[in-house]
Protein backbone atom coordinates (compact mmCIF):
# COMPACT_ATOMS: atom_id res chain seq x y z
CA UNK A 1 0.00 0.00 0.00
CA UNK A 2 1.38 3.17 -0.95
CA UNK A 3 1.76 5.95 1.21
CA UNK A 4 -1.24 8.44 -0.54
CA UNK A 5 -3.74 5.38 -0.20
CA UNK A 6 -2.87 5.10 3.32
CA UNK A 7 -3.62 8.64 4.45
CA UNK A 8 -6.64 8.58 1.90
CA UNK A 9 -7.76 5.67 4.52
CA UNK A 10 -7.07 7.95 7.67
CA UNK A 11 -8.20 10.85 6.24
CA UNK A 12 -11.60 8.72 5.76
CA UNK A 13 -11.46 7.24 9.24
CA UNK A 14 -10.83 10.63 10.75
CA UNK A 15 -13.70 12.39 8.98
CA UNK A 16 -16.95 9.48 9.43
CA UNK A 17 -16.64 9.59 13.53
CA UNK A 18 -16.47 13.35 12.81
CA UNK A 19 -19.63 13.82 10.64
CA UNK A 20 -21.35 10.76 12.64
CA UNK A 21 -21.14 12.94 15.74
CA UNK A 22 -22.34 16.31 13.99
CA UNK A 23 -25.44 14.43 12.48
CA UNK A 24 -26.14 13.28 16.22
CA UNK A 25 -25.31 16.27 17.83
CA UNK A 26 -27.35 19.07 15.30
CA UNK A 27 -30.57 20.14 16.85
CA UNK A 28 -31.39 21.66 13.10
CA UNK A 29 -33.60 18.55 11.43
CA UNK A 30 -32.58 19.61 8.19
CA UNK A 31 -29.11 19.87 8.76
CA UNK A 32 -29.10 16.66 10.05
CA UNK A 33 -30.51 14.82 7.11
CA UNK A 34 -28.25 17.18 4.55
CA UNK A 35 -25.21 15.20 7.07
CA UNK A 36 -26.78 12.27 6.61
CA UNK A 37 -26.48 11.88 3.07
CA UNK A 38 -23.17 13.35 2.93
CA UNK A 39 -22.63 10.76 5.80
CA UNK A 40 -23.81 7.97 3.76
CA UNK A 41 -21.81 8.75 0.99
CA UNK A 42 -18.68 8.86 2.67
CA UNK A 43 -20.13 5.34 4.54
CA UNK A 44 -19.96 4.12 0.50
CA UNK A 45 -16.54 5.51 -0.46
CA UNK A 46 -15.32 3.57 2.64
CA UNK A 47 -17.06 0.12 1.23
CA UNK A 48 -14.95 1.11 -1.91
CA UNK A 49 -11.65 1.28 0.21
CA UNK A 50 -12.88 -2.45 1.64
CA UNK A 51 -12.60 -4.02 -2.00
CA UNK A 52 -16.64 -4.14 -1.66
CA UNK A 53 -17.87 -2.15 -4.65
CA UNK A 54 -21.50 -4.15 -4.42
CA UNK A 55 -21.61 -3.23 -0.62
CA UNK A 56 -21.03 0.63 -1.48
CA UNK A 57 -23.41 0.39 -4.87
CA UNK A 58 -25.81 -0.64 -2.25
CA UNK A 59 -24.94 1.75 0.56
CA UNK A 60 -24.79 4.69 -2.12
CA UNK A 61 -28.21 3.80 -3.53
CA UNK A 62 -30.04 2.43 -0.25
CA UNK A 63 -28.77 4.40 2.87
CA UNK A 64 -27.72 7.80 0.87
CA UNK A 65 -30.40 8.37 -1.81
CA UNK A 66 -33.46 6.47 -0.67
CA UNK A 67 -33.37 6.83 2.80
CA UNK A 68 -32.29 10.89 2.67
CA UNK A 69 -35.16 11.18 -0.03
CA UNK A 70 -37.54 9.67 2.43
CA UNK A 71 -36.33 12.14 5.16
CA UNK A 72 -36.19 14.74 3.40
CA UNK A 73 -40.25 13.66 2.53
CA UNK A 74 -40.48 13.03 6.17
CA UNK A 75 -39.39 16.68 7.08
CA UNK A 76 -41.27 17.84 4.67
CA UNK A 77 -44.70 16.93 5.72
CA UNK A 78 -43.35 17.69 9.33
CA UNK A 79 -42.31 21.05 9.03
CA UNK A 80 -39.01 20.99 10.69
CA UNK A 81 -37.87 23.96 10.31
CA UNK A 82 -41.03 26.02 11.72
CA UNK A 83 -42.27 23.43 14.44
CA UNK A 84 -38.89 22.79 16.75
CA UNK A 85 -38.89 24.81 19.51
CA UNK A 86 -35.70 24.68 20.79
CA UNK A 87 -32.25 27.46 21.44
CA UNK A 88 -30.58 25.76 18.37
CA UNK A 89 -33.63 25.78 15.47
CA UNK A 90 -33.80 29.39 16.98
CA UNK A 91 -31.22 30.96 16.40
CA UNK A 92 -30.84 29.03 13.21
CA UNK A 93 -33.92 31.34 12.00
CA UNK A 94 -32.46 34.24 13.43
CA UNK A 95 -29.77 33.70 10.52
CA UNK A 96 -31.79 33.30 8.39
CA UNK A 97 -33.71 36.35 8.67
CA UNK A 98 -30.29 37.58 8.58
CA UNK A 99 -29.56 36.71 5.40
CA UNK A 100 -32.64 37.85 4.06
CA UNK A 101 -32.14 41.36 5.29
CA UNK A 102 -28.60 41.63 4.45
CA UNK B 1 6.30 8.03 -19.51
CA UNK B 2 5.33 9.14 -22.46
CA UNK B 3 3.70 11.94 -24.08
CA UNK B 4 0.24 10.62 -23.54
CA UNK B 5 1.05 10.20 -19.86
CA UNK B 6 1.98 13.51 -19.06
CA UNK B 7 -0.98 14.97 -20.82
CA UNK B 8 -3.07 13.10 -18.93
CA UNK B 9 -1.70 14.03 -15.96
CA UNK B 10 -1.74 17.83 -16.55
CA UNK B 11 -5.94 17.47 -16.95
CA UNK B 12 -6.38 15.48 -14.20
CA UNK B 13 -3.93 18.85 -11.97
CA UNK B 14 -5.92 21.20 -13.85
CA UNK B 15 -9.47 18.99 -13.56
CA UNK B 16 -8.64 18.92 -9.60
CA UNK B 17 -8.15 22.68 -9.55
CA UNK B 18 -11.18 23.45 -10.79
CA UNK B 19 -12.70 21.47 -8.12
CA UNK B 20 -11.00 23.40 -4.96
CA UNK B 21 -12.18 26.79 -7.12
CA UNK B 22 -15.84 25.20 -7.01
CA UNK B 23 -15.23 24.53 -3.16
CA UNK B 24 -14.11 27.89 -2.81
CA UNK B 25 -16.60 29.23 -4.53
CA UNK B 26 -19.52 27.68 -2.63
CA UNK B 27 -17.51 28.77 0.82
CA UNK B 28 -16.96 32.53 -0.27
CA UNK B 29 -19.88 33.54 -2.50
CA UNK B 30 -22.19 35.57 -0.56
CA UNK B 31 -25.63 33.85 -2.13
CA UNK B 32 -27.20 30.54 -2.68
CA UNK B 33 -27.61 31.77 -6.27
CA UNK B 34 -24.05 32.98 -6.72
CA UNK B 35 -22.98 29.84 -4.89
CA UNK B 36 -24.81 27.87 -7.40
CA UNK B 37 -22.48 29.48 -10.05
CA UNK B 38 -19.34 28.37 -8.75
CA UNK B 39 -20.48 24.75 -7.76
CA UNK B 40 -22.59 24.03 -11.48
CA UNK B 41 -19.58 25.14 -13.43
CA UNK B 42 -16.43 24.85 -11.88
CA UNK B 43 -17.32 21.19 -11.17
CA UNK B 44 -18.61 20.22 -14.61
CA UNK B 45 -15.64 21.72 -16.31
CA UNK B 46 -13.27 19.38 -13.43
CA UNK B 47 -15.12 16.47 -14.09
CA UNK B 48 -15.05 16.82 -17.86
CA UNK B 49 -11.32 17.64 -17.15
CA UNK B 50 -10.54 14.36 -15.12
CA UNK B 51 -12.92 11.81 -17.40
CA UNK B 52 -10.27 13.10 -19.96
CA UNK B 53 -7.43 12.08 -18.47
CA UNK B 54 -8.75 9.12 -17.00
CA UNK B 55 -10.04 7.97 -20.69
CA UNK B 56 -6.25 8.49 -22.51
CA UNK B 57 -4.71 6.14 -19.25
CA UNK B 58 -7.72 3.56 -20.01
CA UNK B 59 -6.11 2.21 -22.81
CA UNK B 60 -9.92 1.39 -24.08
CA UNK B 61 -12.30 2.56 -26.17
CA UNK B 62 -15.50 1.11 -24.49
CA UNK B 63 -14.19 2.81 -21.01
CA UNK B 64 -13.78 5.97 -22.70
CA UNK B 65 -17.15 6.28 -23.75
CA UNK B 66 -18.72 4.94 -20.52
CA UNK B 67 -16.70 7.77 -18.41
CA UNK B 68 -18.01 10.19 -20.97
CA UNK B 69 -21.61 8.81 -20.69
CA UNK B 70 -21.06 9.24 -16.73
CA UNK B 71 -19.46 12.79 -17.48
CA UNK B 72 -22.86 13.79 -19.65
CA UNK B 73 -25.28 12.21 -17.11
CA UNK B 74 -23.46 14.34 -14.43
CA UNK B 75 -23.82 17.19 -17.25
CA UNK B 76 -27.43 17.12 -16.91
CA UNK B 77 -28.11 16.21 -13.59
CA UNK B 78 -26.58 18.92 -12.16
CA UNK B 79 -27.95 21.78 -14.69
CA UNK B 80 -31.42 20.14 -13.40
CA UNK B 81 -30.26 20.63 -9.90
CA UNK B 82 -28.75 24.17 -10.29
CA UNK B 83 -32.07 25.45 -11.71
CA UNK B 84 -34.61 23.53 -9.56
CA UNK B 85 -32.48 24.99 -6.34
CA UNK B 86 -32.28 28.53 -7.95
CA UNK B 87 -35.90 28.33 -8.63
CA UNK B 88 -36.48 27.40 -5.18
CA UNK B 89 -34.86 29.82 -3.44
CA UNK B 90 -36.49 32.36 -5.44
CA UNK B 91 -40.15 30.68 -4.62
CA UNK B 92 -38.96 31.41 -1.14
CA UNK B 93 -37.75 34.48 -1.00
CA UNK B 94 -34.41 34.58 -0.29
CA UNK B 95 -32.96 37.72 -0.73
CA UNK B 96 -30.11 38.33 -3.46
CA UNK B 97 -27.11 39.78 -2.54
CA UNK B 98 -26.05 42.99 -3.55
CA UNK B 99 -22.93 44.72 -4.18
CA UNK B 100 -23.17 48.07 -1.90
CA UNK C 1 0.85 6.09 -11.72
CA UNK C 2 -1.40 4.66 -9.01
CA UNK C 3 -0.17 6.88 -6.54
CA UNK C 4 -0.82 10.42 -8.61
CA UNK C 5 -4.27 8.94 -8.51
CA UNK C 6 -4.98 8.28 -4.63
CA UNK C 7 -3.18 11.55 -4.51
CA UNK C 8 -5.79 13.79 -6.40
CA UNK C 9 -8.49 11.63 -4.45
CA UNK C 10 -7.45 12.34 -1.90
CA UNK C 11 -7.10 15.92 -2.89
CA UNK C 12 -10.92 15.70 -3.76
CA UNK C 13 -11.68 14.03 -0.92
CA UNK C 14 -10.26 17.15 1.79
CA UNK C 15 -12.21 19.12 -1.04
CA UNK C 16 -15.45 17.39 -0.27
CA UNK C 17 -14.81 17.54 3.82
CA UNK C 18 -13.80 21.09 3.44
CA UNK C 19 -17.34 21.76 1.82
CA UNK C 20 -19.11 20.80 4.47
CA UNK C 21 -18.37 23.73 6.06
CA UNK C 22 -21.36 24.82 4.00
CA UNK C 23 -23.60 22.66 4.92
CA UNK C 24 -22.69 23.50 9.05
CA UNK C 25 -23.24 27.27 8.17
CA UNK C 26 -26.32 27.23 5.95
CA UNK C 27 -27.91 29.78 6.55
CA UNK C 28 -30.86 28.52 4.14
CA UNK C 29 -31.87 24.84 3.77
CA UNK C 30 -30.98 25.44 -0.20
CA UNK C 31 -27.27 26.24 0.74
CA UNK C 32 -27.40 22.85 2.53
CA UNK C 33 -28.48 20.69 -0.57
CA UNK C 34 -25.63 21.98 -1.97
CA UNK C 35 -23.35 19.98 -0.48
CA UNK C 36 -25.29 16.69 -1.64
CA UNK C 37 -24.30 18.37 -5.24
CA UNK C 38 -20.66 18.72 -4.37
CA UNK C 39 -20.71 15.23 -3.24
CA UNK C 40 -22.34 14.00 -5.93
CA UNK C 41 -20.12 15.17 -8.23
CA UNK C 42 -16.34 15.33 -6.75
CA UNK C 43 -18.15 11.64 -5.30
CA UNK C 44 -18.12 10.98 -9.10
CA UNK C 45 -15.05 12.19 -10.08
CA UNK C 46 -13.27 10.47 -7.12
CA UNK C 47 -14.43 6.76 -7.35
CA UNK C 48 -13.89 7.26 -10.93
CA UNK C 49 -10.32 7.92 -10.01
CA UNK C 50 -10.05 4.82 -7.37
CA UNK C 51 -11.41 2.48 -10.17
CA UNK C 52 -8.35 3.11 -12.36
CA UNK C 53 -6.21 3.28 -9.25
CA UNK C 54 -7.13 0.65 -7.43
CA UNK C 55 -7.79 -1.36 -10.65
CA UNK C 56 -11.43 -2.21 -9.96
CA UNK C 57 -13.57 -1.50 -12.77
CA UNK C 58 -17.56 -2.13 -10.74
CA UNK C 59 -16.08 1.62 -9.21
CA UNK C 60 -17.31 3.03 -12.61
CA UNK C 61 -21.03 1.34 -11.96
CA UNK C 62 -20.46 2.99 -7.87
CA UNK C 63 -19.83 6.05 -9.43
CA UNK C 64 -23.23 6.25 -12.17
CA UNK C 65 -25.07 6.02 -8.90
CA UNK C 66 -23.40 8.69 -7.28
CA UNK C 67 -24.37 10.86 -10.39
CA UNK C 68 -28.09 9.72 -10.26
CA UNK C 69 -28.48 10.22 -6.50
CA UNK C 70 -27.38 14.02 -6.19
CA UNK C 71 -30.04 14.82 -8.66
CA UNK C 72 -32.46 12.35 -6.76
CA UNK C 73 -32.14 14.25 -3.33
CA UNK C 74 -31.89 17.61 -4.77
CA UNK C 75 -35.57 16.63 -6.60
CA UNK C 76 -36.56 15.08 -3.27
CA UNK C 77 -35.82 18.04 -1.63
CA UNK C 78 -36.95 20.88 -3.78
CA UNK C 79 -39.95 18.83 -4.30
CA UNK C 80 -40.83 16.95 -1.25
CA UNK C 81 -39.34 18.86 1.98
CA UNK C 82 -38.95 23.03 0.94
CA UNK C 83 -41.63 24.34 -0.73
CA UNK C 84 -44.43 23.00 1.12
CA UNK C 85 -47.15 26.03 1.43
CA UNK C 86 -48.74 26.19 4.91
CA UNK C 87 -52.14 27.26 5.28
CA UNK C 88 -52.26 30.40 4.06
CA UNK C 89 -50.49 29.31 0.99
CA UNK C 90 -47.17 31.14 0.62
CA UNK C 91 -43.89 30.63 2.46
CA UNK D 1 -57.58 -5.47 -25.99
CA UNK D 2 -60.90 -5.60 -27.84
CA UNK D 3 -59.47 -3.06 -30.35
CA UNK D 4 -58.61 -4.32 -33.90
CA UNK D 5 -55.63 -3.94 -36.08
CA UNK D 6 -57.35 -1.24 -37.63
CA UNK D 7 -58.08 0.91 -34.83
CA UNK D 8 -54.75 0.79 -33.33
CA UNK D 9 -53.09 1.84 -36.53
CA UNK D 10 -54.56 3.79 -39.36
CA UNK D 11 -52.81 2.30 -42.00
CA UNK D 12 -50.08 0.06 -42.62
CA UNK D 13 -47.39 2.98 -43.10
CA UNK D 14 -47.67 3.66 -39.41
CA UNK D 15 -47.18 0.27 -38.70
CA UNK D 16 -43.57 0.56 -40.60
CA UNK D 17 -43.05 3.72 -39.25
CA UNK D 18 -43.87 2.11 -35.65
CA UNK D 19 -42.06 -0.81 -36.14
CA UNK D 20 -38.70 1.59 -37.33
CA UNK D 21 -38.95 3.60 -34.30
CA UNK D 22 -38.22 0.02 -32.56
CA UNK D 23 -35.29 -1.00 -34.09
CA UNK D 24 -33.61 2.37 -34.04
CA UNK D 25 -34.40 2.61 -30.24
CA UNK D 26 -33.12 -1.38 -29.25
CA UNK D 27 -30.27 -0.11 -31.40
CA UNK D 28 -29.84 2.54 -28.84
CA UNK D 29 -30.33 0.67 -25.60
CA UNK D 30 -28.17 -2.38 -27.30
CA UNK D 31 -25.02 -0.14 -27.54
CA UNK D 32 -25.86 1.48 -24.07
CA UNK D 33 -25.75 -1.78 -23.01
CA UNK D 34 -22.31 -2.70 -24.60
CA UNK D 35 -21.45 0.66 -22.66
CA UNK D 36 -22.19 -0.10 -19.27
CA UNK D 37 -20.98 -3.36 -19.17
CA UNK D 38 -17.59 -1.97 -20.76
CA UNK D 39 -17.67 -4.52 -23.75
CA UNK D 40 -18.07 -7.71 -21.81
CA UNK D 41 -19.20 -10.83 -24.09
CA UNK D 42 -20.90 -12.51 -21.03
CA UNK D 43 -23.60 -9.70 -20.57
CA UNK D 44 -25.43 -10.53 -23.35
CA UNK D 45 -27.44 -13.40 -22.10
CA UNK D 46 -28.84 -11.25 -19.56
CA UNK D 47 -29.01 -8.04 -21.83
CA UNK D 48 -30.95 -9.25 -24.81
CA UNK D 49 -34.36 -10.10 -22.58
CA UNK D 50 -33.90 -6.37 -20.55
CA UNK D 51 -33.42 -4.29 -23.82
CA UNK D 52 -36.33 -6.18 -25.39
CA UNK D 53 -38.30 -4.98 -22.16
CA UNK D 54 -36.53 -1.40 -22.12
CA UNK D 55 -37.58 -1.08 -25.60
CA UNK D 56 -41.10 -2.28 -25.47
CA UNK D 57 -41.34 -0.19 -22.33
CA UNK D 58 -40.28 3.01 -24.37
CA UNK D 59 -42.78 2.55 -27.07
CA UNK D 60 -45.42 2.48 -24.60
CA UNK D 61 -44.68 5.27 -22.61
CA UNK D 62 -43.58 7.42 -25.37
CA UNK D 63 -44.94 5.82 -28.86
CA UNK D 64 -44.50 8.71 -30.97
CA UNK D 65 -41.19 9.12 -33.27
CA UNK D 66 -38.50 11.76 -32.19
CA UNK D 67 -37.26 13.99 -33.15
CA UNK D 68 -33.97 13.59 -35.44
CA UNK D 69 -31.30 16.33 -34.70
CA UNK D 70 -29.87 17.97 -37.51
CA UNK D 71 -25.91 16.66 -37.62
CA UNK D 72 -24.75 19.69 -38.75
CA UNK D 73 -27.04 21.36 -36.08
CA UNK D 74 -25.71 18.81 -32.99
CA UNK D 75 -22.21 19.36 -34.25
CA UNK D 76 -22.18 23.05 -34.12
CA UNK D 77 -23.77 23.02 -30.77
CA UNK D 78 -21.54 20.54 -28.92
CA UNK D 79 -18.01 22.60 -29.91
CA UNK D 80 -20.26 25.31 -28.81
CA UNK D 81 -21.27 24.08 -25.73
CA UNK D 82 -18.02 22.59 -24.76
CA UNK D 83 -16.02 25.75 -25.59
CA UNK D 84 -18.81 27.83 -23.69
CA UNK D 85 -18.67 25.72 -20.64
CA UNK D 86 -14.94 25.17 -20.39
CA UNK D 87 -14.98 29.35 -20.11
CA UNK D 88 -17.91 29.16 -18.14
CA UNK D 89 -15.51 27.08 -15.46
CA UNK D 90 -12.70 29.13 -15.98
CA UNK D 91 -14.32 32.78 -15.67
CA UNK D 92 -16.27 31.37 -12.21
CA UNK D 93 -13.09 29.49 -11.09
CA UNK D 94 -10.95 32.80 -11.41
CA UNK D 95 -13.67 34.80 -9.60
CA UNK D 96 -13.15 32.05 -6.92
CA UNK D 97 -10.56 32.74 -6.02
CA UNK D 98 -9.78 36.02 -6.80
CA UNK D 99 -9.15 37.85 -3.25
CA UNK D 100 -11.46 41.14 -4.36
CA UNK D 101 -14.54 38.70 -5.04
CA UNK D 102 -15.58 40.02 -8.24
CA UNK D 103 -19.08 39.39 -8.32
CA UNK D 104 -21.92 42.19 -9.47
CA UNK D 105 -24.85 39.58 -9.76
CA UNK D 106 -27.99 40.55 -11.20
CA UNK D 107 -31.26 39.21 -11.89
CA UNK D 108 -32.69 39.71 -15.50
CA UNK D 109 -35.36 38.95 -18.18
CA UNK D 110 -34.81 37.22 -21.15
CA UNK D 111 -37.35 37.11 -23.95
CA UNK D 112 -37.93 33.75 -25.45
CA UNK D 113 -38.51 33.39 -29.39
CA UNK D 114 -38.53 29.13 -29.25
CA UNK D 115 -41.14 27.51 -28.88
CA UNK D 116 -42.35 26.18 -25.30
CA UNK D 117 -41.40 22.53 -25.20
CA UNK D 118 -38.38 20.52 -25.71
CA UNK D 119 -35.82 23.09 -27.35
CA UNK D 120 -36.78 25.72 -24.08
CA UNK D 121 -35.77 22.93 -21.50
CA UNK D 122 -32.29 22.37 -23.50
CA UNK D 123 -31.86 26.11 -24.03
CA UNK D 124 -32.31 26.64 -19.78
CA UNK D 125 -30.23 23.55 -19.16
CA UNK D 126 -27.34 24.91 -21.70
CA UNK D 127 -27.81 28.30 -20.35
CA UNK D 128 -26.96 27.22 -16.44
CA UNK D 129 -23.25 25.85 -17.60
CA UNK D 130 -22.44 28.98 -19.61
CA UNK D 131 -20.21 31.48 -18.74
CA UNK D 132 -21.90 33.82 -15.81
CA UNK D 133 -25.25 32.65 -16.63
CA UNK D 134 -28.21 30.61 -14.26
CA UNK D 135 -31.52 29.82 -15.50
CA UNK D 136 -33.85 30.62 -12.07
CA UNK D 137 -37.54 30.68 -13.51
CA UNK D 138 -38.77 29.32 -16.72
CA UNK D 139 -42.37 31.17 -18.08
CA UNK D 140 -43.87 30.59 -21.41
CA UNK D 141 -42.20 32.90 -23.08
CA UNK D 142 -39.78 34.71 -20.53
CA UNK D 143 -36.66 33.30 -18.68
CA UNK D 144 -35.55 34.78 -15.51
CA UNK D 145 -31.66 34.50 -15.69
CA UNK D 146 -29.50 35.49 -12.86
CA UNK D 147 -25.96 36.39 -13.89
CA UNK D 148 -22.72 36.67 -11.87
CA UNK D 149 -22.02 40.03 -13.46
CA UNK D 150 -24.27 42.48 -14.79
CA UNK D 151 -21.95 44.83 -16.56
CA UNK D 152 -20.98 41.66 -19.39
CA UNK D 153 -23.52 42.12 -22.52
CA UNK D 154 -25.45 39.15 -21.28
CA UNK D 155 -28.59 39.46 -23.68
CA UNK D 156 -26.16 39.29 -26.41
CA UNK D 157 -24.82 36.37 -25.81
CA UNK D 158 -28.03 34.51 -24.84
CA UNK D 159 -29.20 34.99 -28.02
CA UNK D 160 -26.14 33.71 -29.60
CA UNK D 161 -26.90 30.41 -27.39
CA UNK D 162 -30.16 30.38 -28.40
CA UNK D 163 -29.51 30.85 -32.08
CA UNK D 164 -27.59 27.59 -31.81
CA UNK D 165 -30.36 26.07 -29.85
CA UNK D 166 -32.60 26.89 -32.73
CA UNK D 167 -30.23 25.30 -35.07
CA UNK D 168 -30.32 22.24 -33.66
CA UNK D 169 -34.14 21.77 -33.46
CA UNK D 170 -34.83 22.99 -36.30
CA UNK D 171 -36.61 26.12 -35.71
CA UNK D 172 -36.83 29.62 -37.32
CA UNK D 173 -36.61 32.17 -35.38
CA UNK D 174 -36.64 36.01 -35.81
CA UNK D 175 -33.30 38.10 -35.84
Amino acid sequence: MTVSAWVFDMVLAAGLPVLAWSVLHTRDLFKAVALFIAYGLLIAIIWVRLHAPDVALAEAAIGAGLTGALLLDTLGRIGSRDTIESDASQSAAGERDQDKNA
Amino acid sequence: MTIWDWLSTALLLIGAFFFFAGTLGLLRFPDVYNRLHALTKADNVGLGLTVLGLAIQSGSWVIALKLLLIWLLVLVTSATAAHLIANAALYDHVQRWRRS
Amino acid sequence: MEVFYFSIALFLLLNVLLGLVRVLQGPTPADRMLAAQLFGTTGVAMLLLLAQGMGIPALRDVALVFALLGGLTVVAFVRRSWIVPDENGER
Amino acid sequence: MKLGRTRLFASDRTVRSFVRQGLWRAIALALLWWILLEGDRKGWWYGLPVIAAATATSLWLAPEAGQFWHPVGLVRFISFFLWQSLRGGIDVALRAIDPRLPLHPQLIEYRLRVPVGPAQIVLMNTISLLPGTLSVALHPMLLQVHVLDGRMDVQRSLQQVEAVVAELFEIAIEQ
